[in-house]
């Protein structure tokens, strides 16, 4: 934990401006609205564009691997973007969770993925057997000493979008965990998804071929659910944010009993509240992504940012609703899309309750 | 009347209406046919006046009545949805030609009736509605949007109130109204909620006509008269939910009841989910091998202590009323705020109950879709019939008698600030 | 659990209304102020006249043994009413935790110690070695096959006035816990005790003569758990609703800003909810009451209504410190004598946590 | 400046002031007479101008001479208590008269001061303060009650708000005074808080006499100065904190020092339990064996998380403010409130490692009596210095932007409701 604090360069807040003006003309709810209708189809254009004009998917990709050589700061400006405007490409899926797990494997196998995936041509895919504790992974999925992967991945985010395939698995004869390439992709049932900008899928795999591109260890995978967190804490706050600020302008001009409803203390009292919660989420997410940025161990920040962001994005999510009155709830006004994309970045990956048991594991063990 | 009293009337009300039912009672009678006559004999709502359809029965009569139909399996006069709303407020403030027109129909199921009074301007503030009434020689051309109404798309009439002096201050220029939802000038379009049921409607009237005849009071009395309607909505409806039972039972009138149950009750079926069934909580912890973490152990507890907490509030204020006692809390809002709070707690306890599983709806999802369903309802009890922030200002007012926000809504209706809308 | 609610019978609310009456008059806060000055010494007038003119003491004991014949119901009132007026005597340790564990025991030899209380005469004092919870009854306390009571009672309520000593300690040669009676006086060491109405003292005994009562099992001990939690939600609700209606009383008066500040929409919400919550405790305080009246199981009920009144009463007391502003937070003001023994309340058998812990447990094993 | 320019005056001031102390600076003079010394060279306050003791020193070059301080060990002047408040607005606002009487004794430490600004009848709403002052021909005679105020009764001088004109708007009838402490007119008594500390004062003034030239600023100017008082004490008083380690060195101005610090400090010896010590959270969970239970970390977690949350938002605010860029939120209300929360949390967190523990209090209790004191003195955080509401007003009408509480206290003082007291 850092003694001062840290504040964006220029560069970045540049960077974060074009991030934002690129969803605002490429993906405005209108277009959101329209995608989830037509069952969420990629908009290559956009993801394409996404890559080209910004090097989002690789902005945390070193440039030999075809990335813009950044790292978890700039990809937490995206990520928070992401959530401000409620983006439902394949993200989190590809250019996260797959790169990441890509960039820990390292190696020239990994590196033709990492091309692929960093200039938009490709979207990736992790087949894993838990969105809930990296202590669990390998406990689903193993690959054969055929190489042939095994298994059943209960809930894949972004699978219906994928045309690069990753898995976590245990090497069976070894039983050490690897990531592995699939050769060929696998079949997806999709599900129903509370969170309609981020559908699942289950993909069961009978003897898939695949390729070992490393071992990994059990840290390893720990620091891989750390940055997804991370990753998905900054989402939260822009997400939190993007209701705050929308509540407020309701606030401001709704009338009831002769009076603009945002002069009632008690509303007012609450949009307060849930501004101050979520400066403390940036606050932690921002330090999170600079610790896992400068290569240092990241288990509590990360815990800490996300439960934090978490908790406080489904009070901004539940007053957005309230202070909306009838509206809110309706189908027709966009507050439900936030609640439930808040609600999965919620749940994904550890529910707040399992990150701060998770912190207090960290502090103790490192006491 | 004494003890001896009551019961030698039980038994006479039952020997009366015993014999009548040997006598008309039949399942397999068309239920519309049934219901003529079982309004022309007057058993059909034995509580109303002798004059419209009843017998001036006391509630311990009626409930006689209830009991015995109950026995035999007989079904009663249609009492779903907003019908029995529209039916009080008749009884109490409409003209014989209103109550000669509208009663007997609505008891018989002929007609299928919605409430009209909720807007898109006015959701908290009701009395700041802005749908015009605008008077035309002997009738009323209606102009303006309502919302959240529900079972509007299958109504023959709405009870309707609308602005007919904007010059005057607002709960007095306000007028109620029985009106044609048949007609060209009336558009009802089905309004999605974020659960994805859609439940309610909105309402379009554009030069939609009322005649005078169908004004319910004098002009300017909407507002009073509407509250009849508000506090008998408050009391739950009146209707004999006992009576669902019989839409399960076998033969053609039971057929026909059970549709009608089915068409009426569809917009309601996400109700208890909305409520955060605290019933599933330890069941669904069992069946995802939650229920030993202590975590999750402490949000269950919280949501049952909760939500027994105000099943015993409401019970043991319903007993202290009947015994006399002046020891009870006017209103139904403690409750209301309380379902909200026992609502929400449901919510985390099954969030984190469901753990990654809460990411699923519909089929796919624990314990099919519920847990989805719970989520994505519980947001709207904090806001139908009246928000937490309102029953907050009821109870601070008049349970505590703290002292009242301060107005800025007095004086001419014309003069105070609204939101902008199409009327 | 019943299904139809149970209104008070006149009696029971004319009761009441002379429980209340006796302390206003006897016991004013002025009075309760003035003896926690003196080091809260017994006032035996007090003290004697509560069991004379109201048979508070023995409320729930039969007549036979000197009581009044009622039950919990009607010590509940006498609790709800205690803890509205803040009585500063040893009711809980003597009236309650002494009383109830004798009538448990049952017996001719209990009956001589049961009239000595009931009547005002003798205060009583057990000496347990947890106040935490009734598994560990027995863990610190035992009796020699001589006679002689062993070990340590860390925190005793009411050591300071009691002049007839129970334990309940492990018999050493059966291994059995038994409800013992000292023949002498065990040494009490008072100790700094928050609740400034409600002293704690640690007694240790060296050897102190005793003689066995009864018998008592593991489910006569949480049986007596049960007992004292529900009699603890009564004072807590008549706390809470002492401190909420002087809340409201101060914010009907107070001006700031030119206006009452009880028209401030804040306040006015926070009042409300805490109603709400004190309605609910109440509700279940007197439903786990007329359970354990009835004789029926009460570890739900009273585990529901302690943790319920606990909360409720915690936020009613944080609130009257809050909404008096600075004047809330001084010596002077009452409110924190009322925030000390709801702290106490809270705490005493158990915490709401461990209350919440032990209604599933309960729910699970008798599912 | 460049870098090398700020260097070579960094060197160029070290060089002076060492060359000063190394004459001037010994561990064994008494406390006073090196602080005569200090002040008359002008290094006992640099930032001040050079016509009142200082250098008209810029902040960086301030920082020289603080460094060079604690690098030698230099007891600097007297700066604790409500001294620095009074001598900011004094330099701000007085008149040359004014300073010259007190900024000597004043940085001294010959002189002690306090604030008397909030009274029992207007604590959130300051501005609604009813102490009189009346003219009585060159003087004013005082009348009134003020309260809260730390350290008055050691003080020799006060800085005060009164009311001189009752017919004027609140902010505009009340007058900046420094009043005389030593006088028959003010009485001091210490007021006890609920956790037993006795940190503040009551101060009842009855005819207590201020002469004219003890005014700051015109007449109905009070209101307008005492921002300058609290912005400085919002901003933390500009104590240098570091200085607080030389108390513990052996020398007779340490000792002399030590005793002042003493006295001073008195009154904030519980301010780090106001907070709620999250930083024993987990030892004491530890110490008391409640280390592994789920439910205790979860508490300890949530505490945790919010203060670290905190700590880095108020950091990176800092930085943010450093680096020049628009993006920070004015005023510290978001850190106040989350103050508020975070000691709360800490409050619940401490009660459930202690359980039937944190029934005792003082030298019985666990952790030396700490939790105790924690317990009861976390409540003052949400109040003092301004309550969370008002908090919660400033965010939501200065941050967010939303619309202010409607004024119901504009227009004449004399005809506004206020609480009845003894002015």
């Amino acid at each position: 934990m850092s003694e001062t604090g840290f504040a964006f360069s220029a560069e970045q807040n540049q960077f974060r401006d074009m991030v934002s003006g690129f969803f605002a003309a490429r993906s405005p709810m209108g277009r959101v609205r329209e995608l989830i209708g037509l069952g969420l189809p990629l908009d290559r254009d956009t993801w394409q564009a996404l890559a080209r004009e910004l090097g989002a998917q690789g902005i945390h990709v070193p440039e030999r691997a075809g990335g813009s050589g950044f790292g978890a700061v700039e990809l937490g400006i995206v990520m928070e973007e992401m959530g401000r405007h409620l983006y439902p490409g394949p993200f989190l899926s590809s250019a996260v969770m797959t790169t990441s797990a890509l960039l820990a494997a390292g190696g020239d196998a990994a590196e033709g993925a990492l091309v692929a995936l960093s200039s938009g041509d490709r979207v990736g895919a992790l087949l894993i057997d838990t969105l809930d504790d990296p202590a669990l992974l390998g406990t689903g999925l193993s690959v054969s000493d055929t190489g042939r992967l095994e298994g059943t991945a209960p809930l894949v985010p972004g699978a219906a979008n994928a045309d690069l395939w990753l898995a976590i698995a245990r090497d069976q004869p070894s039983g050490r965990l690897g990531l592995f390439q699939l050769n060929d992709a696998p079949a997806c049932q999709p599900l129903g998804s509370l969170d309609l900008t981020r559908p699942l899928s289950r993909v069961v795999c009978a003897g898939l071929s695949c390729v070992r591109l490393a071992h990994i260890d059990t840290a390893t995978c720990e620091r891989l659910w750390d940055e997804w967190n991370v990753a998905l804490a900054h989402e939260l706050v822009g997400a939190a944010e993007a209701l705050l600020a929308g509540t407020i302008e309701y606030l401001k001009v709704r009338v009831q009993f002769g009076r603009v409803i945002g002069s009632f203390q008690a509303l007012k009292h609450r949009c307060a509240d849930v501004l101050m919660e979520v400066e403390l989420a940036k606050a932690l997410a921002r330090e999170a992504a600079r610790t896992i940025a400068a290569g240092l161990p990241a288990r509590g920040a990360a815990a800490m940012a996300k439960s934090q962001a978490a908790d406080a994005a489904m009070h901004a999510a539940r007053a957005a609703i309230q202070l909306r009155g009838g509206l809110g709830f309706t189908w027709e006004n966009d507050t439900h899309l936030w609640f439930r994309r808040i609600k999965s970045g919620e749940m994904l990956f550890g529910s707040p309750a399992q990150q701060r048991e998770w912190l207090v594991a960290h502090l103790e063990a490192t006491a | 009347m004494t003890e001896a009293d009551d019961s030698a009337r039980e038994r006479a009300i039952r020997a009366e209406l015993g014999a009548w039912l040997d006598a008309e009672w039949s399942v397999d009678r068309p239920l519309r046919e049934w219901r003529e006559t079982l309004v022309a004999a007057g058993w059909a709502a034995p509580a109303w006046p002798k004059a419209w359809h009843g017998r001036d029965f006391s509630h311990a009569e009626t409930m006689v009545v209830s009991r015995l139909f109950r026995e035999r399996g007989v079904v009663g006069a249609a009492s779903t949805g907003p019908r029995s709303l529209a039916a009080e407020t008749l009884l109490a403030h409409g003209s014989d030609s209103l109550k000669q027109r509208y009663l007997r129909p609505l008891l018989t199921g002929e007609h299928s009736w919605c409430q009209l009074f909720s807007e898109p301007g006015s959701g908290s503030d009701l009395a700041g509605l802005t749908t015009r009434a605008e008077r035309d020689g002997s009738r009323y051309v209606i102009n303006g949007q309502k919302v959240w109404n529900t079972s509007a798309h299958h109504a023959d009439f709405g009870i309707l109130v609308a602005r007919t002096d904007w010059d005057l201050p607002k709960h007095q220029g306000i007028s109620y109204f029985v009106i044609d939802m048949r007609q060209p000038g009336v558009e009802v379009r089905p309004l999605r909620q974020m659960n994805g049921h859609a439940s309610f409607n909105e309402v379009f009237m554009t030069d939609a006509i009322v005649h005078e005849e169908d004004r319910v009071g004098a002009e300017g009395e909407g507002w009073r008269i509407a509250q009849t309607t508000l506090s008998f909505e408050r009391s739950g409806f009146g209707r004999d939910r006992a009576a669902d039972a019989l839409a399960t039972r076998t033969g053609r009138i039971y057929a026909e009841y059970a549709e009608e149950v089915r068409i009426a009750m569809e917009p309601y079926r996400w109700y208890p989910q909305r409520a955060g069934r605290p019933d599933l909580l330890l069941s669904l912890a069992r069946a995802n091998g939650r229920i030993n973490d202590p975590v999750v152990r402490q949000e269950i507890a919280r949501a049952l202590t909760l939500a027994e907490g105000a099943r015993l509030a409401t019970s043991q204020a319903e007993a202290r009323r009947r015994s006399g006692s002046s020891d009870v809390i006017p209103g139904g809002s403690i409750g209301k705020l309380a379902a909200s709070v026992i609502a929400r707690q449901c919510s985390v306890a099954h969030t984190l109950i469901a753990g990654s599983h809460s990411l699923l709806a519909g089929d796919d999802a624990n314990a099919q879709g519920l847990v989805a369903e719970i989520l994505l309802s519980v947001p709207a009890i904090s806001i139908a019939g009246g928000t937490d922030e309102i029953q907050r200002n009821i109870i601070s007012e008049r349970v505590l008698g703290l002292p009242k926000e301060p107005r800025f809504d007095t004086g001419s209706f014309r003069d105070i600030p609204r939101n902008p809308g199409r009327a």
